[in-house]
């Protein structure tokens, strides 16, 4: 099989404050046989603060991203953090969709001698890309070590969900979930796996971010994972750097490792530690590792209802 | 060609054309289009004053053909053709211009454009007009029987009323039993008596009546014909029971060992056996088997039920039967399906044990139901102590349904009696408006206030177990805004109720097509005219009842089951209706006898007659399409009102100022 | 057809009676704008349009034709459509050899409930033939134009 | 009334925000409310301030603190039984509020401004100098609490120990390029302002 190369667009957080996601991104798309080229010169894509504050820049500013990389002949380009993603995403959605935006928008580009047509590119989240490109089937294939009893708390957060539905559902998705299970780990039945991380809250008002990063942690105990497991830089940051912080505001003691996802996938692909960019988190993760089991731990017999009970709803597969 | 002599009447409907097209100036000059002899402008056509004006001119300048410009002719058509008919003149030497829905309707922004296509479409009309012959429409007899599709309680209302009156109605049920959703109802608002008591005498008609043929667990697979005469292929499902012995003494589903949730009557809260009567009252009486869950189709063993019954009236092997009606009539009561709630994962339906939907409650409360009316949790013990009612579910909200389903407000209102009668719970109902328009359902609201229910105005955003204080732990909270506060609020409750909305069915569409009825952007049956012909649809014959044609509540229902009812009655005592004499007819001098037309034909209504070499159009089968015209190398089958000259005429005409600059404004 | 430089296309649209029409009657109810280009015919179904008629409409100065009838599967007469769609198929090999662009003469669905879908289609067509410009048959074609006989009546 | 040509309020925001027509349709049922994660702490849940645009209560609606609270998280606009792009408004509003110079909540602008300042100088955000930075002007007597100092201290130095924090900021290379385009784009978006 040739190896295919993804147009990709890091995000500035992967370059520093997050470079364990970079690392592991590079370490998984080496051992599943496909390359990330980053866009040639990239620029930050304004994250939710330049949207805030001035809409025409801020398209501009993405605009200059797509640009280039339409520029390099690319037709997708690829992004792992979902707030960057969005932002690509709903750049090119929505040049395509207001003609005037589009006109402004390249008005804009000209003065760097750049122009883009929308839909030329489509942008896509690593998560998406990996699991319908790569795919279970191969996923499960390159499995070297099965994550035999973890339990991970599938965490998708806002932007890959929301506004447009680019997984299977803007509210409970389960891709994701489906991906862990393929790996040999169950995902757990983790309610607020859409529900916001507060995003730059913690700069703003940390009563509203740490209530915020303190339901989610309880909710993700409270469904017996060992570790969340984030497709976002930004959502990783608040569950993980201010897990402590959101501990002392309400009392309580969680310490739950938060992953990448590519950690994940990493890990069953048998892949190291260090290869991953462990070391970098606050809550450790590495003890996990001793967590993984040598066989399939037994299934859970469902809990039996009682004779009395009234049956549940048919759900449909 | 002798004199031809057109008379031209551009209508203002209004301000609905001549607020955006200049109707005196269309008027003006359309009386120098060949053949006009008098142009008028009038503000209301279809008044009498305006069909008047036709009449007298038609007398006074002899006129020989008529063009009306105004609106659709789906809506006024009928109207003009009966004042020429009136004035003498044979009704299809008319034609009309639709310069209202297809104009100032749609190119309100631009005036000039509006008026230039009325001008085009006018002079369509009377380069058209002047090659259409007079036409006699064909009679037929109307047959005196009716086929009512769908055994609700609309179906069972039409059904009775035309049966009533001595004419046969074949009344067609998908399931097992007739009763539609109202059987599975507990009490009905806002009278609150109970929904089997006033039903149940009604259906008990419906099955005994002398002109009722009952064809239940049936469905419709083909419909052909047309008004007063349609020929209906019904498949009547096997029962695997002998209708004629089975005294429906139950001791076949008494022993049978199989025992199925059952997600049509139930709602999936109670089981039934394999071989089973929807519930006590059913009608007809006798049971079915369930094939895909019978021991005996899966293994060959068992035989229980055929063991036991003390008739001998089991039948195995029984196969499904086709049967073929002929019938004048067609009433489409089809009914509705309920919101699936799965489909609003943030309401957490099918994954939170004690989310119900309305229909379950509905069999909760139920005396007959599966807890024998108790209201209790989902562990089939517990009494809620707290319930929340969640309004529009599915309902007034574009990612699912953007219609308003009408029976909510109510039903929620009904719900919330009927839980703090029995458990004396709190109860909270969360809607967005309160709807409360029929006769006494505003009292009711009122008097379900006073019992002490509690009214939160916002819709729910999520219904979740992630508690988020200690009060919260094991409880459903559900999240919204309290609109009239203005404050978020969280309402933990032990139990919730979504009242579901109605939709069209799943297979509406495809219903619809089999009998000509077509579906709106709801989804629901279109009908005639939404204010002044709710009842009858586009095609001929075939009427609609209840909520096939949108959400509607029980009385409304009956009301509209009658009136489909009248419809039908009124057509069967006029004895015949007369048809379109739109048809194709061969002109067999010229036939060359390819037969090319002959496979053209989807109601093979042209045979080849093989002693004059030359095909035939048998005009009682031919519907008028027109599609062999357009195949016949030799252009001799001519296409009655939509013949190559007219259509021919009617290009050359809307060209008219394309071609020779005419349109430009004088 | 052209006044101040601006080409506003005039396309000739025959419309099925039970699916189309309608559709376009409920775009009126329901108010919904579209340009001013089309100019419609009814015809009881796709089936009955001569190709003929096509021609006529083009060589009159049509800059487009649109045939609108009843989503396949759903004719008031069964297969209509279908046959429609064939000689569509062989009339649109006839005009591509005549050198006419694809956007010109085109056939889409729309059943009753369309409206929406109806002035789309309109919209979207007028779009691609005014980047087309104007066809000019009526004046590139051998012309015996019966009306311009009944013109100089007039005058 | 030939004055009173000004275009209204709620005309703005409509005007201002892609898919902002659907704001007319608001049926005022509070899913957005309900679904925000920090409408808690909003003095105006974004129904209200919708019914409060429609009236036109211009000095209540941009001084709002809303807006400044939004995490743009999309849940409101994704259960919007009316498809209004919420999101997109508050974004609308907080614009408006700046350019007006008038907003109750100027924490957010400010670390929103001193974010995008970076990223108009290099072309990348850089973390460490946006929370030092944006916490020593901004927000000075928090930051030099006591307890804050330690906290934020501890934090940094975490980060930093975990090479979270990069010390130094990152340029991209064509940054004259990026300039010409954003400069450019504030010319576009004055010229529609006065328009």
């Amino acid at each position: 099989m040739s190896q295919k190369t993804y147009t990709y667009y890091p995000g500035c957080s992967l370059q520093h404050g997050n470079h364990a996601y970079e690392v592991s991104n590079r370490a998984v798309a080496k051992a599943l046989g496909f390359e990330l080229a980053e866009i040639d010169d990239w620029n930050c894509c304004g994250a939710t603060e330049y949207f805030s504050l001035n809409r025409l820049p801020a398209y501009a500013l993405v605009a200059r991203n797509l640009a280039r990389a339409a520029d390099g002949g690319a037709t997708e380009v690829v992004a792992p953090c979902s707030a960057c993603f969005l932002n690509l995403y709903k750049t090119d959605k929505h040049m395509k969709l207001y003609p005037k935006l589009n006109d402004q928008v390249n008005e804009a580009l000209g003065a760097g001698n750049l122009s883009y047509k929308p839909g030329t590119l489509k942008v896509r989240h690593l998560l998406e890309m990996i699991i319908t490109d790569v795919g279970f089937d191969m996923l499960k294939d390159r499995t070297r070590r099965p994550l035999y009893g973890l339990n991970f708390a599938p965490y998708y957060g806002c932007l890959i969900a929301r506004p447009d539905n680019v997984l299977d559902s803007t509210e409970q998705p389960t891709l994701m979930d489906q991906m862990i299970e393929v790996l040999g780990a169950k995902a757990t039945d983790f309610h607020l796996k859409t529900f916001c991380c507060g995003g730059h809250m913690t700069q703003i008002s940390e009563e509203t971010a740490y209530g915020m990063i303190h339901r989610i942690i309880k909710n993700a105990v409270d469904s017996g994972a060992d570790a969340i497991v984030t497709i976002c830089p930004m959502c990783q940051m608040n569950l993980d750097v201010y897990q402590g912080y959101a501990n002392d505001m309400f009392g309580t003691k969680y310490e739950i490792p938060v992953m990448f996802f590519t950690q994940v996938i990493g890990l069953a692909l048998g892949l190291s530690p260090r290869e991953l960019g462990f070391g970098q988190e606050f809550v450790n993760m590495s003890g996990l590792i001793d967590k993984i089991q040598s066989s399939p731990p037994p299934k859970a017999k469902a809990a039996r209802r009682p004779k009395e009970a009234l049956p549940m709803p048919v759900m449909p597969e | 060609m002798s004199e031809q002599r057109v008379g031209v009447y551009v209508c203002h409907c209004g301000h609905n054309i001549a607020g955006t097209v200049d109707v005196e100036h269309v008027a003006e000059w359309s009386a120098n289009l060949p053949n006009v002899v008098i142009s008028r402008d009038n503000k209301f056509m279809c008044a009498s004053t305006g069909q008047e004006q036709i009449e007298e001119d038609i007398k006074e300048f002899d006129l020989t053909h008529v063009v009306v410009a105004s609106c659709s002719p789906h809506m006024h058509e009928k109207t003009f053709r009966n004042a020429c008919a009136r004035a003498g003149l044979n009704p299809y030497l008319f034609e009309m211009a639709n310069i209202r829905e297809h104009a100032s309707w749609v190119h309100a922004s631009d005036k000039d454009g509006a008026t230039n296509k009325a001008k085009s479409l006018v002079s369509a009309a009377v380069h058209r007009v002047i090659h259409q012959e007079p036409l006699q429409p064909m009679q037929v007899d109307i047959r005196p029987e009716t086929l009512v599709v769908g055994g609700g309680i609309a179906g069972i209302q039409t059904a009775l009323e035309i049966a009533d009156a001595g004419y046969h109605v074949y009344l067609v049920e998908r399931e097992p039993s007739i009763g539609g959703h109202m059987a599975m109802f507990d009490k009905t608002f806002p009278t609150l008596d109970c929904s089997a008591c006033i039903l149940t005498p009604k259906m008990f008609d419906a099955g005994s009546h002398p002109h009722i043929t009952l064809l239940s667990y049936s469905e419709v697979e083909q419909v052909d014909g047309y008004v007063g005469n349609f020929t209906v292929r019904v498949r009547r499902k096997a029962r695997h029971v002998d209708e004629d012995l089975c005294t429906g003494c139950g001791s076949c589903w008494e022993k049978c060992p199989i025992k199925v949730i059952d997600t049509v009557f139930e709602a999936g809260l109670g089981s039934r056996k394999a071989i089973y009567r929807p519930f006590p009252q059913a009608v007809p009486k006798y049971p079915i088997i369930d094939v895909e869950n019978c021991t005996y189709y899966k293994s060959g063993k068992c035989r229980m039920c055929e063991k036991v019954c003390p008739t001998e009236a089991i039948r195995f092997d029984q196969e499904d039967e086709i049967l073929e009606v002929e019938v004048g009539n067609i009433v489409l009561a089809t009914g509705f399906q309920l919101f699936d709630p799965r489909r609003i994962p943030n309401y957490g339906y099918g994954r939170l044990e004690n989310v119900f939907t309305n229909l379950e409650f509905e069999r909760l409360s139920n005396a007959a139901g599966p807890t024998e009316g108790k209201i209790v949790l989902r562990d089939g013990v517990t009494e809620p102590e707290s319930v929340a009612i969640v309004h529009c579910v599915g309902s007034r909200d574009k990612n699912y349904n953007s219609h308003c389903s009408a029976i909510c407000c109510m039903a929620s209102l009904k719900f919330a009696h009927l839980v703090m009668e029995k458990t004396g719970a709190k109860v909270y109902n969360f809607y967005i408006d309160m709807r409360s328009i029929s006769k006494g359902y505003e009292e009711f609201y009122h008097r379900i206030m006073e019992e002490g229910a509690s009214f939160i105005r916002g819709k729910v955003s999520e219904i979740t177990d992630a508690a988020h204080t200690p009060e919260e732990e094991g409880k459903l909270i559900l999240v919204c805004e309290d609109t009239l506060i203005g404050r978020p609020r969280r309402v933990p409750v032990d139990m919730v109720i979504l009242s579901a909305g109605l939709e069209p069915r799943a297979d509406a569409q495809e219903v619809g097509y089999m009998f000509g009825a077509g579906c709106g952007d709801t989804g629901f049956f279109t009908e005639r005219h939404p204010k002044l012909d709710p009842v009858a649809t586009v095609t001929e014959g075939v009427f609609i009842a209840g909520a096939c044609q949108g959400a509607k509540d029980i009385p409304d229902s009956v009301a509209q089951g009658a009136a489909a009812a009248a419809r039908v009655l009124a057509t069967i005592s006029k004895k015949q209706v007369n048809l379109e004499p739109v048809r194709a007819e061969i002109d067999e001098s010229r036939c060359s006898g390819c037969r090319i037309c002959n496979n053209m034909c989807p109601y093979h209504a042209i045979d080849f007659i093989e002693a004059d070499g030359v095909s035939r159009v048998n005009p009682a089968l031919c519907k008028g399409c027109g599609t062999c015209v357009a195949a016949c190398p030799s252009q001799v089958i001519n296409g009655a009102h939509f013949t190559f000259d007219q259509l021919i005429a009617e290009i050359d005409g809307i060209m008219v100022d394309v071609t020779a600059g005419a349109l430009e404004v004088v | 057809m052209s006044d101040n430089g601006t080409f506003k296309p005039v396309i000739v649209g025959f419309l099925c009676n039970w699916c189309s029409y309608r559709a376009a009657d409920l775009a009126g109810t329901s108010r919904m704008g579209y340009p001013a280009t089309l100019r419609d015919i009814r015809i009881m179904c796709t089936g009955r349009l001569d190709p003929t008629f096509v021609l006529r409409a083009l060589q009159k100065g049509a800059d487009g034709v649109l045939i609108m009838g009843c989503h396949p599967g759903q004719c008031h007469y069964q297969e209509g459509n279908y046959k429609a769609i064939r000689r569509f198929a062989l009339l649109k090999r006839t005009l591509r050899q005549l050198g006419l662009e694809e956007e010109r003469v085109q056939l889409h669905w729309a059943s009753a409930a369309e409206g929406v879908r109806f002035a789309e289609t309109v919209t979207r067509m007028t779009k691609e033939i005014t980047a087309l410009g104007p066809l000019d048959w009526s004046h590139n074609w051998p012309n015996e134009d019966p009306y311009a006989l009944e013109e100089a009546a007039h005058e | 009334m030939k004055a009173a040509e000004k275009s209204t309020l709620f005309d703005r925001v409509v005007k201002a925000t892609p898919g902002g027509e659907a704001l007319a349709q608001c049926l005022q049922c509070g899913s957005c409310g309900g679904s925000c994660p920090s409408a808690v702490d909003m003095d105006h849940s974004p129904r209200a301030l919708f019914a409060m645009i429609n009236a036109g209560m211009e000095d209540e609606v941009l001084g709002s603190n809303t807006p400044w609270y939004c995490v743009s998280c999309y849940a409101c606009t994704t259960r919007c039984p009316q498809n209004i792009p919420i999101t997109d408004i508050m974004y609308t509003l907080k614009q408006m509020a700046v350019q007006r110079g008038h907003y109750d909540h100027p924490h957010a602008i400010k670390f929103s401004e001193t974010f995008i300042g970076f990223v108009e100088q290099r072309g990348r955000g850089f973390e460490f100098g946006l929370a030092t930075r944006y916490h020593l002007f901004h927000r000075p007597k928090q930051f030099l609490q006591p307890t804050q100092v330690f906290k934020m201290g501890a934090m940094g130095a975490n980060m930093m120990r975990r090479q979270r924090l990069p010390v130094r900021p990152v340029s991209i290379r064509e940054i004259d390029q990026l300039q010409a385009i954003l400069a450019k784009a504030k010319v576009v978006a004055a010229k529609e302002m006065q328009a």
